[in-house]
Parts: C-alpha cells; structure tokens; sequence
C-alpha cells in the first residue's frame, strides 16, 4: 500500500480519506458520550460510563474488524468502554442512546443493561458484562471454534489496565499459548492508568502490562492510544499475525479517560489527560487534511445526529412488567416445564 | 446392565456421533485417563484441559457463542467454587442480551458424598446449583436416567448442569440403555480401557439410540398413597430401600419420587402425590441451612397448608465446614439409610 | 445523626485505633476515594488494592493467620461470586486444622437492590452467605446497629460477612452512636472528605465509644400482638413502615424483628414471638429458589407446625437472571412497600 | 562457610554430615511414605497423597526454615507433598500416620482431612487444603505481616506445576511486587511434569514457569530438585534474597512422582523417573561419605521407627460422633448464640 500519506507518525502514515473517515466516527463516539452523560444528569438516564479519551483506538479496531456473523468473522469481548469501537462498525448511535434511557427497544438489552454493555450476534458483538476481566476466560473458547474452522477469523478481547490483576488475564494466556493449540486471540488492554480511584502506578509491579505475554511466547507491542496513525497500523499489524499465525498477540494502548471513571465518579471533564479530539483536529489542520469549516461542520452535524437520535428515543416505550423474565430460556424441545420461554417458577407459570 | 457412569459416557459418545458435540473437555477428560471416574474415556472430541476451572467454564461459555457444543467437567463439584461469577453469568446471557444469545452448553460435575472423599470431594452443588437462574440442572439416580437426562442437557439450547451423583457412579441399573449389549461384561470389554497402557486402545461402542428424558420430568418409583418421600441422588435409592422395607415390615406404601431435574423441577408430579398421600418428605444430603429441598418445603406450605395431614418436612445434611474422612464424620453429616428410614416412619406415623 | 454508611466508617475507626484492625483494604479503599460508599474515608489504615477479589480474600486469610486483624472489602457482594472456594476454606479453617488458627476477618460488601444498579450491582448475597459453614454474616438496617454489629465482628475470632445494605448506606438513624456529636451536619464536616483536592484533609473523628450489639441477637423494633414479620436490610424499614400503616388503618398490631445477624440467627427471638402471634412472615429480597428465609420457614414448621393459627410464609425476589436497570424491572422483580403490605395484611387476616 | 565440602555438585558443595542428616531424613520421609501407600490398600486408612520423588528438596526446605510461631518466623503455605519437609522440621512420622488412620489423636485435623493435609500453628504451618492453588493468595497475607513487623521472616508457598494454570498463581506474583509493596514471598513450584494424567508439555506454553516472574521484577531459579546440594543452595539463595530484600523470589524444582498422582491412580511405583535417594545413596558411597552398612542402617532403623509408630496409632481413639461440629467457631464474647463452640443450630444446639 503507497497511497498518498496525509497523516503520519514516525514511518507510518494513513490517506487523508481514512483520516476524515476515523475523525468523524471519532467525533460521532464522543459526541453521543457526551450527550449521555447529560442524560445520567437531568434523569433521561441513570449511570453513565463509557469512552471519551479512547476514541482514536477504539475506531481505529473498529474498523479493522472482519464483521459478522459466525466463526468466520472476528468475535468481540468487549467492555464497557467500547462504544466508538460499535460506531465504527456501523452501530447508529441511537442503539445506545436506547440502552441509556432503559427503553424496550434497547437492541442490546431491553433496558436492562447499563450504558455501553452492548450484544449483537449479527456482529459477533458478546454481551458485555459489567463484571472485570471475565471476557479474557471465554475468549479462547470461541478462537477455538475458529482456529478449527478454519479461515482468518479471530478473538478480540478487550479490558482495562486495572482488571489484568484478576487471574482472568492470566488464564486468557495460558489458554491461547497451549503448546500446539495456539490460538487466535487478539488480547487489548486499554490502559488509561487508573482502575476507579487507583493509579496503576501504585499497583503494577511490571513495566507493561504485555511483558506478560513474553513467558508465554505471546508477541506485543504498546501503541498511543490517542494517535490513530499509530493504532490504526498497531491494530492491523496485531491482527495480521493472529489472522495468519492463528496464534495469540496483546496490544495495550495508552488512552485518556477523559470524563472521569463513570457517572459514580461525577463524569466531570478531566484537564490534565491528551484528547485524542482534539490533538487530530490540530494535527489534520497542520498537514492539510481539513479545514475549519469542515471541523466545524463535523461537530455540528454529528450533534444534530444525536440530538435528533435522543428526542426519538425519548418517545420509545419503555418495557413492562411481563418483560421481567423474558429471554430467560430459549425454547427447548426436552423440556417439559418450559419448552418455550420462562415465566415463573415450575407450576407457578403465568400463562397457564 | 451399564453403569451410571458408563451411560454418561454412552451419553456423550452419541452426542459427539449424532447430536453435534464438539467438545468435552476439563482436566485430565481426555487421554490417557478420560477422566477420574472414566466417565470420558475413548471419547473422540475428548481433550486434557489447563488446571483452571475459571478457564474451563469460560472456554465453554467462548465454544457455545461460537456455535460449538462443549460438555466441559469440573473435576469435582468440590472445585467448582471459584466459577460461580462465570455460572451466573452464563446464566444470564441470553437473558442479558435480550435474546441476542443462546448457551448451548453441558457442565458435568461429579456431586455429594459416598466415597470416602474428606472435605473437598465430598460437598453437594445443587443448592448452590438452583440458585442459578437461568440453568437447568438434574441429577441421575440411575444410568438409564443419566443417559436420557444427558442427551436433553446436550440438545437443550441452554445451560445445563449435570450433578453426577459419586456414590453412584459404578452402581448399575437395572434396565439396559437403548442398544446396550445385554452382557455387562461384554459391555465392560467394549467401552472400558484396559488397565495399563491404552495407547493404541480404541473403544467398541454398541448401536445406542436416540433416548431424552425431558428435563423437568420426575419419576415415580414407587406407587403408594400413604406418604410421599422426594430424593434425587446418593439418597434416592436409600429411600426405594426405606419403602420396600416399610411396606414389609409395617405395611407402609410410600410413594418414592426421583427428582431427577433439580431445575425446573416438577412440581406437578410432587403436588399430585401430595394431594393424594398428604404427607412429604424431602430428603437430599446438601447441607440444611438454605438448602433446596427447604425450597421445595416452602412451595408445599404456600400451595397446601391445610391439605397435608401431617407436617411436611426435610431431611439433609449437617450445617458443619465440611465432611470428615473418617467414617464417623461422614456417618453422622448426611443422612443414611436409618435416618432416612426413621425419618419416613415418623412422617407416615404422625398423628395431627 | 449519623448515616449508616457513616456509622461503618465511625466503627472502623473505632477498630483501628482501639481493637486492634490492622489493615482496611480493597478496591479504591484507601485514599483518595476512601471506598466507592465513602465507608472508609480518611482511615489510618486503609489502603487500595489491585482489582482482584481472589486476591483480597486470599491475603486477608494471610493477614489473619499472622495475627493481623484485617477488615477486607469486595466492593459489590456482586463481584465476590468469584471467591466462594476462598470464603469456604475461611470458614473451615479452624474446623478443617481441629483448632489449630483462628480466623479473625471481617469482610464488608455493599448488597441487594435499591440504588439503580443494574444487573451486577442489585444482588443479594445473604442466602448464598447463610450456606458458608463457619461464618458469622449480619446485615443491620440502621446505623446503630451497623456501629454495635462491626464492633463484634471486629472482636470477633471467626471470619465475619457485613452486608451492608445499598440502599439504606445514606440513610440517617435517629439515635445516637456513643460518641456521636448532636448535629448530622457538623459530624459532617468532621468525618466527611470534601470534593475535591483531599490530599491535606484529615477527619476529626468524635470521641466514639465502645458499644458492642451481640453477633446473633435480633432486634423487635414494634411490638405486636397480631402477627410476626422478621426482616432485614432494605426490606426492614418497609416492613416497619407497613406495620405502622396497618396499625393506623386497620388497628393491627405487628410485631416487627429486625434479624440483624443472619448467622447465627436468632431462634429464640423468632419462636417467642411466633408463639405469641401464632402468624409470621419473612421477608428479604434475595431470589426465591433456595432462600435463606425458606429455611427460617423450615425451622417454623419442623417444630412449631401445629402452633401456628395461619400458614407461614416468606416473601422474596423473583428467581430470574438478574434485576434490569429500567425500574420497571426492579419494581417487579424484588419486594416493594405494596406487596410487603399486602403480604402482612393476608397473613393477619388469613382464617384457617 | 570453608567447611571441607564432602558432597559436590558444579560449584556448591554440602558437608557430609549435613549429607548424613539430609539423606536420614529423605529415608524417613519415604519409607513414611510407603507405608502409608500400604495403608491405602489396606484399609488401614483409605486416600493416600504424597511426596515420594520429592524428598531431596523437600528436606533441604524444612532444614532451613525459620521455624517457630508467629511473623518472626517463616509462615509455610504447603501442598499435599510435604512430608518430607515436615519431618525435616522435626515433625515425627506418627503424626502424619495419625492423619492417614484418621485418629482422633490426628494434630492436624483430627481425622477430618487426607494425609499430608498438615497443620501446625507453633510452627507457622498453615492447614494445608486440597484446592489447588489458593495458598498463592493468602502467601502475600502473611508476608505483608512479616514485611510491616521487621525480622526476617518470610512466606514460602509452594505447590505443583499444572496448578500454575490457576489465576491464583498469577495473584501471588500480582500481590507479592506492587511499587513500594514488595513482599517477601518464597514462590515454590515443585515442577513434576504432571498434573494427575495431563503432561505438562500438553499445557505449558512458557518454557520455564519462572519466567512468568520476570515481567514482575521477581528473580527466579530452576534447580534439580532430585539433587540435594543444588537444591540446599538453591534454597538457600532463595530465602537470602527474601530476607534480605524482603521481596519475592521464585524457585522452581524439578522433581520426580515416584508413585503416581495418589492411591486413587493405584500408587504403584513409576520406573522411568529419577530416584532422589538411590542416587544420593550413590553419590554418598562414590563419595565415600558413608559405607554400604551405613545406608543399610538408615533403612532398617527409619523402618522399624515407622512400623513401631503405626503399631501405636492402631491403637490411639477414633473421633466420635460428638466431633462432627467441634471447632467450627472460636469462643467469642460477643456471640449470643454460640460464645463457644457450635455444635447445632441456633435454638437446636445438643448442649442446651
Ligand atoms: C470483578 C469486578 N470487580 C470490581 C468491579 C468494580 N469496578 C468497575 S470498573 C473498575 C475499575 C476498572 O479499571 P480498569 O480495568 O483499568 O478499566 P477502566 O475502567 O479504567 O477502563 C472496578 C473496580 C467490577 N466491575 N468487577
Ligand atoms: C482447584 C482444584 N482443581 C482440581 C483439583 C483436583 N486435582 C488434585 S491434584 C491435581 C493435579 C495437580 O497437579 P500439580 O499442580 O502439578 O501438582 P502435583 O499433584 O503434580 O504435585 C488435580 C487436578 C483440585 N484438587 N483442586
Ligand atoms: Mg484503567
Ligand atoms: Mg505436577
């Protein structure tokens, strides 16, 4: 590939197109984060949480993501900070806008789930659970199914700097570099240096967190999370080698957490952290990538977008007392109790 | 006449040829052992797993979204402790995700007390068991029933775990599974590895068929109308041997109901034969301070308090840290058969 | 009048500086944050950990058996499903070693419903605590009693579960701690952490005193004729509320238990007021299926079925996956003021 | 140290009376050991788990532990292979064949746990538990005790290499390295290439399980473990650096299984893997650090004290049924329903 460098770090670069492309998608993620932080203020939603400062990475694996359907698309072990990571792939931003405001048409979750806890089996999309680093346990399991099947399909699962102390992280290792059972997985830690109110200085004895992987023979790389040339190629060369050696790799990506842990914390605009936003803003002025007017324009539409978004949402319905334990189970031809779905407890059920 | 654990073997050697198992797998499940009791053994999709539980249940959980069917073991209930997050959360998905998923999945795990194991191989898993919404749960008494329950558990769309009771394991039935060879020695020759080495061994399996017992389905082994004892488990034949006993010697005609599915368990089965004795007793060994059978007992007294004639009542296991090794312990931890005996005397014999 | 979440802090305090507690840690325990609850702010001794639940536990065992007198936190109960081979073995120490250690822990985790917390920060933990052999577990509803109820769970020489309920952790009492000056407000401003830079903030702790509630004593908080209901945690303030209610309008008098200490929990409390009423219902909001107040049930009918003049009960949460974040959900998946109503007024009324 | 150096192995040297001592202890520890596989069959006691193939290291380990009670001395979190260790320390063989013939007189669990299951407190010896791995999490417990006191004592932990696979492995080296906090921790892997019928090379992807250290700034050393002057100094290394500099260390020995995994996977005697005794009987003839009728001594005298022992624990007291709940709580003076022992239910206690 020697098209025409516009952006560029060091010896790598991306085409102006690519740049505008990742930028608006950037812009769109941060201003949906923003727009539903309000909502957790004034009561259009609850809790908050999500990824304003890890924009330029997450859209950079987004769109690198071989999307969809079964073993041979990539799978996705996402947390909860991914949403520029869905954006990317092609989510509308109402689809979180409704799981932020608990409504029925939440795709995702029906409203139950908090904010950025997305699941979608058209894209592979794993429920995200709120519970630390227990995505890195089924990751090898479905890079197995992949690696068996055949193709170029692989695992990505993705956590924060905090959670690789669970034995999780360890166990995603071990499980992917059995001896004659590498496997495909693509482990991204996104390491904004806190966990809540913890520095990871404080608590992390390694120098980086993919040092790890070395015992294993798991190759790594640590990558500026809020430059995009540099995680856009991180990205793609990480996935090249789990897509061709079908075998483990780690990234960790150096990000901001720019409105704070989640709304719990106050989700206040942080000072002291790099904004990805804005550093490419910067940077697409000085090598001529855009203008002003098309910055400005980016912002305006993409707010429009979520605004637009939201006051649809706001009229959606919310769900209702029969949907409690709706989707409990799937329907099962060997079941006696409950062939179809759950309703309450055995002899007890609603419906009959 | 094939044991328990050679029908849970038979069980899984026709979900692997006929019902899309892809996977069985856990800690030392495939060859050379195929498994402690050998409940694995000459299993082709049969594989050794890293010492990690959290890794064994979350590798299944990763098989079962990527469309595989895994029947993963924890090696004993006992060592299952340290997944319970994961359980829940496979659980959960499909719940979670509003449908988005299913999980396809078998959890096997040999339960209860019975052969000497001291403190960490001697523990009951299904109150803790039934407290997981979302799962589906049996416990075979005999191997015809481990045979039938298993092949549910493996076309269920949802989590099922298999309680396998260790006392039972090498008991056999006394009905052949469909297409088992009526020699138990010939059966023995076909499907279980020799002592020594096994390398160039492989099993002769017999002409199984197709046989589900649906989860949720009780079974009445004894027809009686004076009272009603429930079991599941080690206990279950205790309590057949209780009844013939009782009707010998005092004429007593007990209805013996085997549980079979601790989740959804059939309350249809249990409420009919209340209504018709009017007397009940659960007996199981897990421990009795919150323990599943008291759940049941509660179902009995919010549904039919002024239809029983005597108080319903429970029998369990000691609320102590654990089992001893030493046979006094165990003896006076969980019910034995005088206790058992004793216990449906005095509900049979009560006078309101 | 403190908080309850205050009263926690005020009881560590307490702990530290004249019983003993050498270490207070967890998640974000320490400075800057002082617990996500803010239950240790600004204590000598409390210190952040890494994010791993296996690893809390596991060095607050350490931290006993070498004679330190720790006081660990899981910062959800939600996230503690991890450790429950760990919280076995703590609870077996003593018994499993024939007296050998001792095991001096208290381990303190927020519970149940109550603050919009979604699937994985609404669980309750009690009935899965009540099945841990060798704890003690208690869960107060008012300040006072969480003051009096850490004392002892400090002096203690057995692992000690405080549930503290979610909640009510910012809810006032209306008695005083021993110690505790006049105005909430001022004890505000001496014990509170300000928002904000806190790096120079030191609490001015009052001048508290020792006060020591028994670990298995319950508490009548209304005395009653009528009927009995027993609670705790977040349901107890509702039940005392409907009581007063149904005194009011109907002229019935409940008598109202607050259980506090689930383990040991206090029988004698329990029968003599189920002796004198003859009617009693439990309440909590834990999953229904194998419940910690179905087995209170079970005590009553084992050895009080025929003094009773109405069919015990229990009212619980909905055995479904989880409680959804819309409050659609909540309202109808755990016990609300109208149903506990409901429920106290049936049994009142109910004619044999 | 310039005493003439008797045994030899590369640059490290051990005096032969240290020789004599080490190799007595070996004997001992493995015709302990044998016997006590004789019981197995026998049905003089029922499971038997050891440490034959370790018995080199195992004893240069005991020799050189701080031994006493409290954080001064060394804290000893020990798996099931441990005897030889144990004796080393001055434990005599009857206390362990107590344990194997389930003796009331048992001191380490009164006839509750398997062999080898020690406990000790006024030796730091910590109740060794069955669940692989957790020892991990509670070594940086005591340790941190040990670090905050001053002296030099530290805390070894040690288990077998499949186990490493648990996420707890992983916690310990997590706990033992934070900035600031390092923690002397021992970390010993005893590396027999099995974990009961899975070989290590099925499941390791890292070449030395010390590697895993690096990342964490914790040294590490792979010794023969089947060579008692390598092992002695290797040891001896080990605990100087945590002593010294009160930080972790790992040691990973590689070791024999000289009887298989335990009595359940029959106990016979393996033939393809080093002997640690024949070859230091060797080397101490080759030597000339003793003679034929020296070692034949070692033997017959280790042998007849086993054989003597055993005729005394055959007649020492079984428990009694009164011991199953014994020890299960610690005498607390804020307990009002058990400021003893338990021995029932809270109103059902056997005492009241
Ligand atoms: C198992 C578990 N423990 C604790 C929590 C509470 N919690 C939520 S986020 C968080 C910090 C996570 O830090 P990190 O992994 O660095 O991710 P970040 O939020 O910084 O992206 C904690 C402790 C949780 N969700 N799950
Ligand atoms: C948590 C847990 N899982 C499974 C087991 C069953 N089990 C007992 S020993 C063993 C193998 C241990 O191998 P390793 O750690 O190498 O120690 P070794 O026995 O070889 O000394 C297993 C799987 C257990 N005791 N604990
Ligand atoms: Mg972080
Ligand atoms: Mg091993």
């Amino acid at each position: 590939m020697t098209a025409v460098a516009d952006l560029r770090t060091g010896r790598f670069s991306l085409p102006a197109d690519r740049v505008r492309e990742i930028y608006t998608l950037m812009v769109r993620a941060r201003k949906l984060e923003e727009r539903m932080i309000k909502m957790s203020k004034s009561g259009e939603g609850y809790f908050w949480i999500g990824g304003p400062g890890e924009e330029a990475f997450n859209v950079c694996l987004g769109l690198q993501v071989k999307k969809g359907q079964g073993p041979d698309y990539d799978y996705l072990h996402l947390h909860y900070r991914n949403s520029a990571t869905m954006l990317a792939m092609g989510m509308e931003p109402i689809d979180a806008m409704r799981q932020m405001a608990m409504r029925r048409t939440d795709p995702h979750s029906m409203g139950r789930n908090f904010v950025g806890h997305f699941a979608r089996r058209e894209w592979n999309v794993l429920p995200v659970s709120s519970v630390i680093e227990i995505q890195y346990t089924m990751a090898p399991g479905t890079a197995l199914v992949q690696k068996r099947h055949g193709g170029d399909g692989i695992s990505i699962v993705v956590g924060g700097d905090a959670g690789t102390a669970e034995g999780d992280f360890a166990s995603c290792m071990i499980w992917s570099s059995r001896p004659g059972q590498r496997l495909p997985v693509l482990m991204i830690v996104m390491n904004n240096h806190w966990g809540i109110s913890t520095a990871a200085e404080t608590q992390h004895g390694e120098e980086h967190i993919i040092d790890r992987g070395k015992p294993f023979g798991i190759p790594g790389e640590v990558v500026d999370g809020c430059d995009p040339v540099a995680s856009w190629h991180a990205i793609a060369r990480a996935m090249e080698y789990c897509r061709r050696e079908r075998g483990p790799f780690m990234l960790e990506a150096l990000v901001s957490r720019l409105h704070g842990h989640s709304s719990s914390s106050g989700a206040v605009r942080v000072e002291n952290e790099p904004d990805c936003v804005t550093i490419l803003e910067q940077r697409m002025l000085e090598a001529g990538v855009c203008d002003r007017t098309y910055i400005a324009h980016v912002h305006e539409t993409e707010e429009a977008g979520i605004e637009q978004a939201l006051e649809q949402v706001l009229r959606e319905p919310q769900p209702d007392p029969t949907d409690v334990p709706r989707f409990t189970y799937a329907p099962s031809p060997v079941d006696a109790v409950y062939p179809q779905d759950y309703d309450d407890l055995p002899g007890r059920r609603r419906s009959s | 006449m094939a044991t328990l654990v050679q029908a849970v073997r038979m069980a899984l050697h026709y979900g692997e040829t006929h019902l899309g198992v892809t996977d069985i797998f856990g800690e030392d499940v495939g060859p050379p052992l195929g498994g402690v009791f050998t409940a694995t053994q000459g299993l082709k999709t049969a594989w050794n797993s890293p010492l990690d539980e959290r890794g064994i249940v979350g590798t299944a959980m990763g098989i079962a979204y990527a469309g595989g069917r895994p029947v993963a073991e924890i090696q004993f209930c006992d060592y299952g402790f340290n997944t319970i997050d994961l359980l829940k959360v496979a659980g959960n998905q499909r719940w979670a995700s509003a449908g988005n998923y299913e999980m396809p999945l078998v959890l096997m795990t040999p339960s209860g007390s019975g052969i000497r194991g001291s403190l960490y191989h001697s523990h009951s898993f299904e109150s803790w068991a039934s407290r997981l919404a979302g799962w589906k749960i049996f416990m075979p008494s005999r191997p015809l029933d481990a045979y039938g329950l298993m092949l549910s558990a493996i076309v269920d769309p949802n989590p099922v775990l298999a309680l396998l009771p260790k006392a039972l394991l090498r008991v056999r039935g006394d009905e052949l599974l469909p297409g088992e060879p009526e020699d138990p020695e010939q059966l023995k020759a076909m499907i279980d590895a020799p002592v020594g080495d096994r390398s160039a061994w492989q099993p002769q399996w017999p002409p199984l068929e197709e046989y589900f017992i649906p989860l949720g389905k009780a079974r009445i082994c004894r027809e009686g109308a004076d009272a009603t004892v429930v079991s599941y488990g080690r206990t279950l034949p205790l309590c057949e041997r209780a009844a013939d006993e009782l009707w010998e010697e005092r004429g007593l005609r007990f209805e013996v109901i085997d549980l079979r599915t601790i989740f959804p368990y059939d309350w249809e089965t249990i409420r009919t034969s209340l209504l018709k004795t009017g007397r009940i007793l659960f007996v199981n060994e897990d421990t009795e301070v919150t323990n599943f059978g008291e759940h049941l007992l509660r179902r009995v007294v919010e549904e039919h308090f002024y239809d029983v004639l005597a108080a319903p009542r429970v029998l369990q296991g000691k609320h102590v840290p654990g089992i001893g090794l030493n046979q006094i312990y165990e003896q006076n931890t969980v019910p034995q058969l005088p206790q058992i005996r004793q216990a449906m005397l005095e509900l049979a014999m009560e006078e309101p």
